[in-house]
């Protein structure tokens, strides 16, 4: 592709990776928005770790039910099929490793997998971790979804991660705007690019980079 | 004759000592007993450590208690959120303390001590700076965390009905922790929109059984019910879709 | 009194001890027999570690219900107000602390509160624990309910188990037909005595023993 | 599309290798899902090692699979029963291994194997012949025991309806060690008495979400149930009431 992908664009790319019979987190934030764009005709669940497997969409406005949010605290629906348990269920369920996918923002992402994605470590600032430390290990696979650079046009793809940590060598694949890794024993493999060259991005992101069927 | 019930909110709270550690249901506002915050409020006790998942949200239920400098510490996942102006002025000032433990090691532990597990083992946050000064063991060649339970001296729990027998179900994603921490606290007083019959509550879908339960009292109904049956409000969208996104 | 208590009637002095609002498990075996002497007018909640709380009476024979049935697999019925769960969440109910009594059937209890009743240690014997063992630990108060003598005139109730034991210091209360007995740590109490004294009792048991207010 | 119906129990269970950690739910009968054992008789897989609360009633269910000499070893807190004939015969002949837990423990080892738990630390047993070579931990001024999680490489639940996510509902006592099951497995199979339409089954009382269930099938309803609503038999009563006192 000749141009680096929109936030649209990139978490419909990414939708278009999770297969059908999946169980998906999508975490808050950025990655809440792959819902939207999940492929017609695949059959994708959707768990929300405040208690809730099955999970709708938005409500209409005059069918809000404070009773049913997800993890972002935002109003949504379930779909027959849901199923309603308590938050160590719901935990346990992520930690056992049920679940199909999860998919994660970050701050930093390392070529070993290492994310950063719930406190930039600075003085001022209130930690707050929530669920993301269980979420990062809480599947089979972990997809980070992220710009490649920072409003200041550091690289979040890094060697080795400056912020505090979620988890160590969790993430699987990382999609961002300008390329999608895999995450692998050799280092990053990277399998699509949008708008740029493996040479380019080795030389902005200061890493080795292999390239895969580019 | 078993009789859960109590006449109002100051009855329930009557005993609650300063320096209590009060463990408080929900997952932002779902499922947060807001009715016996307020009342807890009330009551006056100070010095309180708070177990809960948010550290309070806009001016209501937590956020009250916090605003009027009742809460000496915090326990929580996520206190950082866009309307947790209460609880961010606090600790800017150095005027509370947290205690940030990860949701599913939060939930995990008030389940330990529900259950008299004595500690155990979790792989969440190993490796992380939340892992500091924590006993790490390898079992099964993983490295896990070790983990204490967390009791409380009284719970507060937002359930939707009950009966006499102190039995409890809740609506929805309002379950959350209110099941565990019901467990996990020597007095559990819990707020329910109805106090039902004895046997109208579905046998299978009881989440937290009576014998974990010491006081009820009934409520108001929740905005977006009329009745036991759902409606939605106009009003509850603005107010639930002004949250924000946390977790 | 003036003769040992029968078994009926055993049962019966344990149950006018049972206090209203309590809950509580009569394990398997004799103990049972209590929850047909619970006294009038106590409401009494009875829970089974196989997931019940709330259990009724036996069921008229052409309602048996296969799903419902007692830690001792006979079938039961549900109170109104009754509740399901499954085992974790039962044992939970126990281990955490709940339950207000626990009766326990025994081979030997010590005068320091040991209970032997899971296994008599032989050679040839199956072993098989169930939940007694959670039983043993599973409430507030923990009364054994057993004959003084065994079939073969040995003191049930004894200095030191030699069978394996069941829990360490676990018994509060120990009802037998010849005596009732207060589990304390300056040793046994009798506070009843059934056709026997003191003096009989000691030499019976070649303990001592204490009596109040007999 | 997600559908986890498969067409009978063969095909259910034409993967169980030899030497297969099987997890087999139920108390007694309860829940017991004899048709998915039956199955498993006839898969013809040997070598087994089975956990499960009991270890056989009767001629029926895991009795049959002990009968046929399939299993290598028992993990379960209460084999001797008043009709357990075919596991002691193979006890006392020196014939099967036997590994006993206490049944709260054992619960709780499954609980940790499904949600992710590396161990923990349990009150349960403490001081007794079954502590043995066990790891003691004081904790908090109390000794505990640490116990490892309990995993298995299929289990065979016994519910009562599911729908084509898999999502289950048991009935009354025979939710027992089922949920727990269904969770700690790499594979889970499910018999059923009806698979209804999705959306059919109330999402409060689901005791296990669809996540958990790999494979559902529907199996003949059980005696005392016709269509869906209990009935209740002299027979069952017969049939019940001759299991004899167990745990």
């Amino acid at each position: 592709m000749s141009e680096p992908l929109s936030r649209t664009a990139l978490a419909t790319r990414l939708a278009q990776d999770v297969e059908d019979g999946w169980v998906v987190n999508l975490g808050i934030g950025l990655p809440t928005m792959v819902a939207d764009h999940l492929p017609e005709g695949r059959e994708i669940l959707l768990h929300t770790e405040n208690g809730l497997l099955g999970m709708g969409p938005s409500p209409a406005p005059d069918r809000v039910d404070g009773d049913l949010i997800n993890a972002g605290k935002q109003p949504v629906t379930a779909l027959p099929g849901a199923s309603y348990f308590h938050t160590a269920d719901s935990f346990g369920m992520m930690r056992g490793g049920h679940l199909d996918l999860c998919v994660l923002g970050a701050f930093q992402v390392s070529a070993t997998g290492d994310l950063a994605n719930w406190s930039t470590g600075g003085a001022d600032s209130i930690p707050a971790v929530g669920g993301a430390m269980d979420l990062a290990r809480g599947a089979r696979e972990v997809w980070v979804l992220t710009d490649l650079l920072a409003r200041d046009g550091t690289p979040k793809v890094v060697g080795h991660c400056s912020y505090p940590l979620t988890g160590v060598g969790c993430a699987t694949r990382i999609y961002t705007d300008r390329a999608i890794f895999e995450v692998t024993p050799d280092g990053l493999v990277a399998t699509e690019l949008f708008g740029t060259t493996l040479e380019e991005l080795e030389n902005l992101l200061q890493l080795p980079l292999k390239g895969a069927s580019l | 004759m078993i009789t859960k019930s109590v006449a109002n909110v100051a009855d329930a709270l009557a005993d609650v000592a300063d320096g209590a550690t009060v463990l408080i249901g929900g997952f932002g506002l779902a499922g947060h007993p807001i009715a016996l915050i307020d009342g807890l409020l009330e009551q006056g006790a100070r010095d309180l450590t708070i177990v809960s998942n948010n550290a309070g949200n806009g001016d209501t239920g937590l956020a009250a208690l916090l605003a009027a400098g009742r809460v000496r510490k915090m326990v929580c996942s996520f206190p950082r959120q866009s309307d947790s102006w209460h609880f961010d002025r606090l600790y800017r000032a150095g005027e509370i303390e947290l205690e940030l433990v990860p949701q599913g090691n939060l939930a995990e532990r008030l389940r330990a001590a529900g259950s008299g597990i004595g500690g155990f083992y979790t792989p969440t946050g190993v490796g992380t700076e939340l892992a500091e000064g924590q006993e790490v063991r390898e079992i099964e060649g993983r490295d896990y965390l070790f983990q204490l339970p967390i009791r409380g001296d009284i719970a507060l729990i937002g359930a939707w009905k009950g009966d006499r027998w102190g039995n409890l179900i809740y609506r929805e994603t309002s379950r959350n922790f209110n099941p565990l921490m019901a467990a996990a606290a020597r007095i559990t007083v819990a707020q329910v929109d109805e106090v039902v019959e004895l046997g109208a509550l579905d046998p299978e879908s009881i989440a937290t059984p009576g014998i974990y339960v010491d006081r009820l009292v009934q409520v108001a109904e929740r905005p977006w019910m009329r009745d036991g049956v759902f409606v939605g409000t106009p009003e509850a969208a603005v107010s639930a879709a002004s949250e924000g996104s946390a977790s």
